[in-house]
């Protein structure tokens, strides 16, 4: 697939910008200044901004617990920061600072949230595609799922009704080659993790994860076959995340060299030299959108530390619609 | 006089009227459109509104899943699990998805599903179609768990069920199917989170749900000629609890009997027991007593069965004793 | 495959019994000596007769809820009329009238019995498989399950593991096209359902569930795969069932006409003429396995009606292992 | 005196030994092998015994059911589930299945397993990191549920689970991890279904379980100085409970607090209360006190976090009302 110049600009600076937020919050996650912990997808930018590229406001996206990057991408220009302070657990955060890094949904931009149950928003997302059906509007849904999640039985349930009922349901399964330590040559049995989808009949491939221009264009087939009515796509992105499971984690289960080789094919160094050689892009204009994504990300880093602390008596809110729980006197 | 119909047909008129009031109905579950239910329930809703309507694989988590994404969307899933036991393998997407949206949407949006699912035992299905599961989502903040006894009651709760935005599980105890009653054929609505006083007494006070409540007035009929006024309050909303309404009627009477299906140890007995010692131990004038089911599975022998659910003796033997304390 | 005549009379003998063993607690539960619902697979004998045959004492085996054929042919001949006392509730019953017709085990011969919630046994089976393999004996196991359970979660989780871990698993599908009152066709995506083993690439074929001899010569290929230890197989058995789903349920969602299509292919009714036409056996012979099979059922009926119930105080035994629960006083 | 270790190395120490000791012991979950467990709890066992420790998919109902087949075979597995709530996924298994095989089978087999997991809050993990699940199983007959305090009881508890026949959920709380205790080296059982008395006292009985139970003495120290005894129980095994050791020590002071993290409606506090409430009526001088979790989700912020934690000033204040009731 041709990406036009401007595009190709543009995606770039989407991966460059959740690549240096990301590691803004490693560094904020590691000095102990957010709370719990963080899952970082520092290597899989071209699998996230790739698919949420291809995507309107008005279509359903179900990010991952590693899916930092697709949500700030979905989101609004003027969201990010609050992105950011949810991370942070702050007032001021796009939830409230309930949520925290897991977490976080912007029902705007119809960003529905992640569940921390793996295999939990494989069902959800059943639901946002068949009121597609049902209200007949042309709005997708994409699912974020890891090779890990592949393991839980509702991912079995959801293609399979998925399948039956032709809904518009598209499973981005992010294969990283890790869910924690184990490989998922370990715990499946399939040569590709598509060959799974294929056993539904459903349209099922795998394509390089670090290649935006790939992504984008398997994307865009699944979103037009989709809307056509013929159903749900199985897409496996092939990639791999630089840091541990959580950050903090020493990711000590690693071939040697494992990291190294993959790190060649970093999604931001491939598109970079693209647009240097192919799309002729001057260093200048890279330089550039470095520049504005620092100060972009630095404006979201003061705001979220500089954000104050939730109220605790926020926590008793919104339990339930209509009933007030008790709190502390 | 209104007309008398089942409890069954109740419900199923409730859906009927909802579903032609509010297009944002739908139904979902195993065998609930072609078929209209494996209990009949969802009778002649498919043939009317065929769009409506659908028929799923055997995939709970699934049927609830998708249930709580179209929620999301503004719909108002009623989706059906046929037996509760079968809550056991989509326990996950009720308590850690459909109870937990609101607040992780900040209210912005809601898990507005009911799941209607078939509670209790009597019908010799032994272990896995016979099991009260009503302890297993009151611990739940988020979920909202009703209990009809009556059609009357089953009709107005499940429509204030399908129009409440918060997660319900609608509970119909198979024992109660055949039970008569009177029920208005217009659409009208029950509050939640109330209970009934379904008989008014001053010397004890009886809890009791679904099918124990028929249980209890007889005692109470018994009781009376024997000059002990019981007093029986029907919580209909097990969770979250009408306290209010109990405390009051112990502090009154000074004494509490409950008459609970399902295993003693932590069944919705233990809270209401608890709930009352901590907040007016002043005025107990007796122990409580807990009529249940033993701690076990449900057998399959009727004489088993039977051994193992709460007995009508023991509620006559209990008050007796209370008033003797 | 051609079985000797002796097999085949044999077999077909077993397929009488328990179409009779049918036939008699569908009289008595419909006129309501038998409690409960019972779930009846007459017009399925083949499958579970031809699965039992090529199965040892020692090999584990999971029944369905439809399974009385199958767990009367793995017992032992004493004990078949203590299964039809256990399905009348019977303190004599092979597991003391506590289970019934849903539940019957009997663990010297490995039948591990069923349990109430669909798609349970098909995870609980891995365990059995897996104990082979731990404890290197060559028993392995076999779970039958329908087609509507195959919408299941678990289906999932339990087949990717064996595949994964190459354990000595046989599914056995039982396709009798029906879930309660959902065709297969209407709630799975695929074409045949063993198309979906092949996801996992699990060796996967249809047969039909009829033909006698076909099913015992998948199964024995599947068993010697197992413990060749080349891992699972699915086997999807095509037959019918001829009752509703219950006994009890009038069936009115299935089209006229399909169930006498069906009966044309009565397993037992196409083993009868192979054995007249290809084995050179006498009508007498036919006659005398019948009216065995009569005096046999009558012995099975007789004992179960005679028996006691159960003592009430029996209801709270087996909770724990080592600890009493309370009973009444 | 012996050595002090760690609570988590007191739970390696108990798999090692009894892998040792036991061939038919196998330990199977999530990253449990060639990790060591996402907690490092299993460290070094799949180096020493690389065909007893299996590393599996994200599939917990195989786990589990896995583990009951195996059980059902002589083995006996100990299959971790990483953080408790994910017990929701594999809850059918749990509460259908190994519960009940014991009494499918007339005792002739039971689900011999101990299935490991991490309870509790107070790691900043939200929603789906943080539950108290205790209450999820403790109205299932059939299943022994334990809950240890102190490296000393986690390895003995372990050891015993392990022996066990009945299925054994083994809950470790995060919070207690790090806590370092004095562990005997050898090989020792700790009974099973029997409470510790904590700490004796003729005033207040303080009912507390795992991380509460520091709690607990923290605030029976203070309380003493201003002359208030307490009695703390920890249960070690809260289901099936040692109802006689709590009723015991109700009966000897007359007052009962009880500290529970989680959830307080249908918490296990309600079962303690209700069982003192019922059987010990005419020894209790004051209300009980139940000091639990809000009856909300568990927030992520560390400020909203802690205000829905048990609060420690909530102890002190409910041991003082008691005594001036
Ligand atoms: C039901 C459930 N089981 C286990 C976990 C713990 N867990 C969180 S992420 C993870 C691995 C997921 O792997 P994968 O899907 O490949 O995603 P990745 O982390 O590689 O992005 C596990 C086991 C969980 N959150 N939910
Ligand atoms: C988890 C669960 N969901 C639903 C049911 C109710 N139920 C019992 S049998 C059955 C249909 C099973 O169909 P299939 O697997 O094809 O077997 P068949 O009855 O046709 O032999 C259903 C829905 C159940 N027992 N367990
Ligand atoms: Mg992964
Ligand atoms: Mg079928």
């Amino acid at each position: 697939m041709a990406l036009s110049k401007d595009h190709m600009l543009n995606i770039y600076r989407d991966m460059v910008l959740i690549r240096r937020f990301e590691e803004i919050i490693e560094k904020y996650s590691k000095n102990g200044t957010i709370p719990g912990f963080i899952h970082l997808s520092i290597g899989q930018e071209a699998a996230q901004a790739g698919v949420i590229d291809v995507l309107r406001e008005t279509d359903y996206k179900f990010p991952d617990h590693r899916g930092h990057g697709a949500i700030v991408l979905a989101s609004r220009p003027e969201d990010r920061k609050l992105i950011m302070a949810e991370i942070f657990g702050k007032k001021t955060g796009i939830n409230g600072g309930r949520g925290g890094s897991m977490h976080i949904n912007d029902l705007k931009v119809r960003n529905m949230g992640f569940n921390g149950i793996q295999g939990s928003t494989v069902v959800t997302s059943l639901g946002t595609a068949f009121a597609s059906v049902y209200n007949q509007t042309d709005d997708v849904t994409v699912v974020f799922m890891g090779d890990g999640t592949l393991g839980e039985g509702t991912c079995h349930e959801s293609m399979n009704m998925a399948a039956t009922w032709k809904l518009p349901l598209i499973y981005v399964l992010i294969n990283n080659q890790y869910a924690i330590s184990t490989p998922y040559t370990e715990s499946h049995p399939q040569k590709q993790l598509s060959d799974w989808g294929k056993g539904y009949n459903v349209p099922s491939m795998t394509v390089d994860g670090n290649d935006i221009e790939a992504v984008i264009e398997v994307t865009q087939s699944a979103v037009d076959r989709a809307k056509r009515g013929e159903g749900p796509t199985l897409i496996e992105l092939m990639t791999y995340r630089w840091q541990g499971h959580f950050s903090g984690d020493p990711a000590a289960y690693r071939p040697e060299g494992e990291l190294e080789k993959w790190k060649e094919k970093c999604p931001i160094k491939l598109a970079k030299e693209k647009l240097l050689n192919h799309f002729g892009v001057h260093e200048s204009e890279i330089t550039e959108i470095h520049n504005w994504v620092e100060k972009e990300i630095n404006s979201y880093l003061e705001f979220s530390l500089a954000s104050p602390n939730p109220s605790p008596q926020d926590s008793i809110k919104y339990v339930y619609t209509d009933v007030e729980v008790e709190g502390r006197s | 006089m209104t007309r008398k119909i089942s409890f069954s047909k109740a419900i199923n008129e409730a859906l009927h009227q909802e579903m032609e009031r509010d297009e944002k109905v739908f139904i979902i579950g195993e065998d609930v459109a072609k078929m209209g239910g494996d209990f009949g329930i969802t009778a002649g809703i498919w043939s009317k509104w065929p769009k409506r309507a659908f028929d799923t694989a055997l995939s709970e988590s699934a049927i609830i899943g998708l249930s709580c994404g179209a929620a999301l969307c503004g719909l108002r899933p009623v989706a059906e699990l046929m037996f509760a036991d079968f809550i056991a393998v989509c326990y996950d997407q009720i308590v850690n998805n459909a109870a937990k949206l609101s607040y992780m949407y900040e209210g912005k949006a809601s898990a507005q599903i009911v799941v209607r699912a078939v509670t209790g035992g009597g019908i010799r299905c032994a272990y896995h179609h016979s099991q009260c599961i009503e302890p297993w989502l009151m611990n739940i903040p988020g979920l909202v768990v009703l209990a009809p006894s009556t059609p009357y009651e089953a009709k107005g709760l499940l429509i204030s069920a399908i129009r409440n935005n918060n997660p319900v599980i609608f509970l119909e105890h198979k024992g109660l199917y055949n039970k008569k009653g009177e029920v208005p054929e217009d659409l009208y609505e029950l509050p939640l989170y109330k209970a009934n006083i379904v008989r008014e007494g001053s010397d004890i006070t009886i809890v009791a749900a679904m099918s124990m409540v028929d249980f209890a007035q007889k005692a109470a009929e018994e009781l009376s000629g024997q000059g002990i006024q019981c007093e029986i309050i029907n919580p209909l909303t097990l969770f979250p609890l009408d306290k209010e309404t109990i405390i009051n009627s112990v502090a009154k009477t000074g004494r509490l009997v409950i008459i609970q299906e399902g295993p003693k140890f932590m069944g919705y007995a233990a809270e209401i027991g608890s709930m009352v010692y901590e907040e007016i131990f002043e005025y107990l004038k007796a122990p409580m007593k807990r009529i249940t089911s033993l701690d076990t599975p449900v057998p399959f022998a009727p004489v088993m069965e039977d051994y193992v659910m709460p007995q009508y003796e023991d509620v006559l033997k209990a008050c007796n004793q209370l008033m003797s304390f």
